[in-house]
């Protein structure tokens, strides 16, 4: 919200606990977060050069709680792939990023949240019946588009037949989208809010094939060991679920392409 | 240029007509090429269309001024990044080719003037050295400059050295631009004229002499073109700051595709770019080579003849971008 | 370390398919580029703007962009690079002949970047021919045709070698890019899957890839050395 | 030995390099069986007079005829041309590729279109002629300078050209070896064959030839015969440039 | 104009490049302010010969002592030995990158830590002496043959040498000015500096030379006073190279 946005800000302008991650960012009244920056509806770089999306308005929640205005957070692009990096190196202070949590990556940093279930799901041509689900791949003659790295592209492996010539993988989902329209791919994988972005903008070219065939809960990236900071996020989102903040952030951005909400997902506190 | 006439006659008045039909018919056979080939397909698809260009070309476009502000950015960041990893490789290129040509003096010596097991010692160290220096040059040479920006991104971090990421890139290609420039440079000085050596060392300047003021400044002349080939070399290989998030030109590019959706657009406007700063800087180097085989003011490298290692140097420096 | 032994058949494949692609690239810009050459050194000059155009316009432009014009430039044109499915060629190497066209994309990026550099190399090696040849040759009343075929081309191929293999040292390496273009498993697109999805640790992963890569260029670089001071002490 | 026809006639020539006048208002005519020696300072344009007359170089104003027609801009007619002026260069010039034989059989067989047999027994006559024939298969690097100049002239004689240019045949010769390629040339000279040397062989000059040029500045300053020129050279520029490379 | 007491011995020196003998158990003795001319055929040895007595070719056996002292390996005994040594080229090597005087003056400066002012006037003084004093400023490049030899020479001379080394000063020079470059030579031997000239100059080897040697195939074959060598060489060898070099 606008007008309230310095409401609250400023060093010392909230108390936490001596020697927290959160005292830290408040006194330094600074903060960097990781996020997409090619990602519509959750993290895009816009032509005003600042990114926006969910992720971005749920992170923007978290600073706010945190003290610090909204014009201090250093925004730093955080590509699937890089996104334990640069929080274990410290590049970044957390990572909001359609970042699935799973077990794998818990041995690497520690997740709050979720703040969102989104699923992987397939986008193919409107015209096309042919696929209709993960199962489509086993045959061997489907070509499926992903990005280098992401879970996605691991997912689907479990279901392609040969990966030399079924699978193609990007920088980004983009390329994915183009190449679909193109025909040298016959469909796109990824999780189903960034696929009904695609659709949003060019329901005459594209669809969604089937349900999800995964769940991927979206969390908010740490420091492995922070746990203090673990727990403030997650209350900071309790507290976004209940004043209607969080559903604010998600009809102004991610919710524009038809995606459902849902109800509140409860925050996993392990 | 005088090469090729060399290889072929001034063209009489029955050859330039011959020339002048042949000309015309393939202008015509190409424009009808072009015309099914490119624009046909493109047109179909509405890659012609205003809505595409319009943000690029159009002034009055909502969108105009905003991307071209964006791409102001890229290119800035290309031309900072560029910048610095063309000075330090400059800098560091120049201590390695020193190095490499020192170590090389100093493996011939036999220290004869210091007791047995010390002067064995150092002909040891300096031919360790010699080698160490020569296989982490290979190294660099033989590998990727995208993987090598990898590696640094990557590695850096690893190692508990984190940076910007302008930083991994100005390193990146730091590494692998400093061992060509030093191999530029060494090819330069091994390329002069023996005689200019052998007069300095005559009237008793000591071989690390010899180097710094004879051989440096000569090789920094004549390599002085394949130098700036190199320069364009770099501002090629800046675009693979994509790989590690750095904010130049492509990457930006890219970021407003995400937007616009005109990625053809957006790339040939680009490439646009890059191939006229690219070939005012070979135009550049083609002048200074012409002012130097005019001025001469090195030893013995007339035009047409440069010595074979700067000839591969040469074109090395010019294959080896991405 | 163990990543090197568990996983030496994703880097074998890494290896094989960069392999491939380079072997592919580099006869095709061989090819293409010997054309150029004898475009940019022809007495007409139609033929020499065209070719002083491609070689301009190609070697000014980052491979990347070239890159991305195969891999969605040629899709919008309508085509899938099917002229590449070369039949006996097809089945040697399999990717070429696959539905999924982004090796071919790939290829073709390739060759059309390096064939600039390889039309630049055989000419330096034109020129390294002394010019008092080709005057020798025409005061006897040798045609230009003539002239290249019995006198200077079969000198300047030798200028050439150096410079050609450098081109395509250079491109073997430039070939870690089609990785980022959508060919699945080459060693670049190998070293990002092992660390960025498969989380192994960076350094024994960056070791495996640049062995591969150095396999491929420094034996070549060396080999181009030896030719090289043979060829200096020669003259 | 001057049979007073011309065979080669140049009018008024003039040539430029950009702002440069290389050749100004050269005029000569040399006949059937003449041997003339051009002499001057460097840079004066002696080079660039021999390479006009088979059209090396093309010239910018004036004209030059050769056997009585004006010299042929291209094609079929400037190969016949050049097949019949034999030039020899101060580098040689040889084609290092091939052996000594195939040098001098290139021409015959790719021009003249003369059988290889024919060719080839020609070419060991003329290599014989000029000293060297045991030498038909060897690299032009294996042989001496010298060896390689008199290659050369037996390269251009298999064109059984009208006339013959050299352009300081041996300037880039060891002293010793200047001497064998001058037999050649006075052996030639002697034959009747027209010639035009370019040279700073004085004795060459004294001997062989029947008349001295003297060209500077681009500009034909003197010409006489070899006595008369020597012993009295009207310019003041060629006195000075005769005393310069007389007195050592 | 010997003094007698030798300033540069060779005590059968032998040199290979490889299996090739290029020097061939040599023993030489030159005094202080001798002049001694060495000539012979390409590829005899000359030029080797040269650059051993300042170590710019290591030998393979045997001794050379300069001034009393076997010459020095390396480091900065060798520097200072060369820098009493002063060495001529057949291709002038002058520092293309320098200016004409800063040609002179790098070694006073840089080797022997003159004062740039001291080291300037000295080589104003030597240029002057060669005449071209005029000419300080500019670049190599721009300067005739002749005078970046006589150059050359200067820079040499600035060292203050011992004795002074010619390498075919004058072959790679324009007939016109092979006289500038002998002229100077001339006036350093008649002012008593000891030197060795490799030359085909039979003129200067007359007129300034003390001692004439002959090589052949890397032997020291003859050694006569000039008049004696050039009216009456001992040798089949020498008679025949000198038939060679004088005829034209
Ligand atoms: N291709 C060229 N382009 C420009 N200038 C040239 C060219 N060829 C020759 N010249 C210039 O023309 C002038 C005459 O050259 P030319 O070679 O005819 O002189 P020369 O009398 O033969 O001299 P030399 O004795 O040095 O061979 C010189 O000043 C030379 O620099
Ligand atoms: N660095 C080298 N490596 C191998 N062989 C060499 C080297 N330098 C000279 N030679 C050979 O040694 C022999 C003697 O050479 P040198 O230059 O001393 O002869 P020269 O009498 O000076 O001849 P020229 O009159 O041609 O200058 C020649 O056969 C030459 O090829
Ligand atoms: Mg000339
Ligand atoms: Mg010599």
């Amino acid at each position: 919200g606008g007008d309230d946005a310095d409401e609250g800000t400023g060093a010392g302008s909230k108390s936490f606990a001596a020697g927290s991650t959160m005292e830290r960012l408040n006194k330094a009244q600074a903060i960097k977060i990781g996020t997409k920056f090619d990602q519509p509806g959750f993290g895009q770089k816009g032509l005003s050069g600042k990114p926006e999306g969910f992720d971005v308005e749920v992170a923007k929640i978290i600073v706010k709680e945190l003290g610090i205005p909204e014009d201090k957070i250093e925004w730093i692009e955080a590509p699937s792939k890089v996104r334990e990096d640069v929080i274990v190196n410290g590049t970044v202070d957390l990572v909001a990023a359609t970042y699935t949590i799973n077990d794998k990556r818990k041995e690497r940093i520690a997740f709050a949240g979720p703040y969102y279930e989104a699923g992987q799901n397939i986008m193919v041509k409107k015209d096309d019946t042919s696929i209709t689900g993960p199962d489509s791949f086993k045959d061997g003659t489907k070509k499926v588009c992903s990005v280098t790295g992401s879970t996605p592209a691991e997912e689907i492996k479990k279901y392609v037949k040969d990966v030399a010539t079924q699978l193609v993988l990007f920088d980004t989902y983009d390329k994915c989208r183009d190449a679909l329209k193109g025909g040298q791919v016959d469909a796109v994988t990824t999780d189903n809010v960034i696929l009904l972005g695609y659709i949003a903008k060019d329901e005459a070219s594209f669809k969604l094939a089937g349900e999800n065939f995964t769940k991927e809960p979206y969390g908010i990236g740490v420091k492995k060991e922070d746990t203090d900071f673990r727990t403030f996020i997650n209350d900071t989102l309790e507290k976004a679920y209940a004043d209607g903040s969080w559903k604010k952030a998600w009809d102004d951005t991610a919710g524009k392409f038809g995606a459902e909400l849902g109800s509140a997902p409860t925050v996993n506190r392990y | 240029m005088s090469q090729q006439s060399v290889l072929y006659d001034v063209p009489g008045p029955r050859q330039r007509r011959l020339t002048l039909i042949g000309s015309a018919v393939a202008t015509v056979l190409l424009l009808v090429g072009a015309y099914f080939l490119i624009y046909r397909p493109l047109n179909d698809k509405g890659q012609f269309s205003m809505e595409l260009w319009g943000p690029l070309v159009d002034p009055s476009n909502e969108n105009f001024s905003l991307v071209w502000d964006r791409i102001g950015t890229g290119f800035q960041n290309t031309l900072t990044a560029a910048a610095l990893a063309i000075v330090s490789s400059l800098v560091v290129g120049t201590l390695l080719a020193v190095l490499r040509i020192q170590l090389k003096s100093l493996t011939r010596r036999r220290f004869t003037g210091l007791a047995t097991p010390l002067s064995y010692l150092l002909r040891g160290l300096s031919t360790l050295l010699s080698a160490v220096t020569r296989v982490c040059v290979e190294v660099f040479r033989g590998l990727p400059v995208v993987i090598t920006i990898f590696f640094v991104a990557r590695g850096f971090p690893e190692f508990g050295v984190s940076f910007d990421t302008l930083w991994y890139l100005v390193i990146g290609l730091t590494i692998y631009n400093s061992v060509v420039i030093a191999e530029i440079l060494r090819s330069g000085m091994e390329g002069l004229p023996g005689g200019q050596a052998e007069a300095a060392a005559a009237i008793g300047l000591s071989p690390l002499q010899t180097t710094r003021m004879i051989l440096l400044p000569q090789a920094f002349r004549i390599m002085l073109p394949a130098l700036i080939s190199q320069l364009v070399v770099v501002l090629k290989d800046t675009s693979l700051g994509f790989i590690i998030s750095y904010e130049e030109t492509l990457n930006i590019g890219k970021q407003i595709i995400g937007v616009l959706d005109n990625p053809i657009q957006v790339y040939v406007v680009i490439a646009v770019m890059f191939i006229v700063v690219n070939y005012a800087l070979s135009k550049l180097a083609q002048y200074v080579q012409r002012r130097l085989s005019r001025g001469r003011k090195t030893a013995g490298t007339p035009a047409q003849d440069p010595p074979p290692a700067a000839l591969m140097s040469q074109s090395e420096s010019t294959g080896q971008g991405i | 370390m163990s990543v090197l032994i568990d996983k030496f058949d994703v880097f074998a494949g890494g290896f094989w398919l960069t392999l491939q692609i380079c072997v592919l690239a580099a006869v095709g810009a061989l090819i293409l580029g010997a054309v150029l050459a004898v475009l940019r050194i022809s007495p007409v000059p139609p033929l020499r703007a065209v070719g002083t155009g491609y070689v301009n316009v190609f070697r000014n432009m980052p491979l990347t962009v070239v890159m991305f014009f195969a891999a969605f430039g040629l899709p919008a044109l309508g085509s899938n690079a099917d002229f590449l499915r070369i039949p006996v060629l097809d089945s040697l190497f399999s990717r070429l002949g696959t539905d999924l066209p982004y090796f071919r994309f790939a290829l073709v990026a390739l060759v059309l970047y390096t064939a600039a550099f390889v039309c630049e190399a055989l000419r330096s090696g034109v020129n390294a021919v002394p010019a008092g040849q080709a005057e020798a040759a025409r005061s006897l009343g040798l045609t230009f045709g003539q002239n290249l075929r019995y006198v200077v081309l079969p000198q300047s191929w030798k200028a050439s070698i150096v410079p050609l293999g450098s081109v395509i040292i250079a491109m073997i390496k430039n070939s870690a890019l089609v990785g980022f273009f959508g060919v699945v498993g080459d060693l670049s697109q190998t070293a990002d899957q092992l660390t960025s999805a498969e989380g192994y640790a960076f350094v024994p992963v960056a070791i495996g890839i640049s062995i591969g890569y150095l396999i491929m260029t420094v034996p070549l670089g060396a080999l181009l050395d030896r030719i090289e001071k043979r060829q200096a002490v020669a003259r | 030995m001057t049979t007073g026809e011309p065979l080669i006639v140049l009018d008024s020539v003039n040539k430029w390099f950009g702002p440069l006048h290389v050749l100004d208002d050269v005029s000569l005519s040399v006949g059937r069986g003449e041997v003339v020696v051009v002499i001057g300072p460097s840079g004066s344009g002696k080079s660039t007079l021999c390479r006009a007359i088979n059209r090396l170089e093309p010239i910018s104003s004036g004209t030059i005829t050769f056997d009585g027609q004006p010299l042929p801009a291209e094609g079929k007619a400037l190969a016949k041309l050049r097949s019949e002026v034999g030039m020899v260069f101060q580098s040689f010039n040889l084609f290092a590729h091939k052996t000594i034989l195939e040098n001098v059989t290139l021409g015959p067989v790719k021009v003249r279109k003369e059988k290889p047999a024919a060719a080839r027994e020609r070419g060991l006559a003329l290599l014989d002629r000029v000293g060297i024939a045991n030498q038909a298969d060897k690299f032009p690097a294996q042989l001496s300078g010298g060896q390689q100049q008199r290659v050369a002239i037996a390269r251009a004689l298999a064109m059984q050209p009208k006339a013959m240019l050299f352009d300081e045949p041996t300037s880039a010769l060891d002293p010793e070896m200047v001497g064998e390629v001058l037999d050649v040339m006075t052996s030639l000279a002697s034959e009747g064959m027209t010639m035009v040397v370019v040279t700073h062989e004085m004795g060459f000059a004294r001997h062989a030839a029947n008349r001295v040029i003297f060209m500077a500045d681009g500009q034909l300053v003197e010409d006489a015969p070899p006595a008369e020129f020597f012993a009295n050279p009207r310019s003041e520029r060629a006195r000075d440039f005769l005393s310069k490379i007389l007195t050592h």
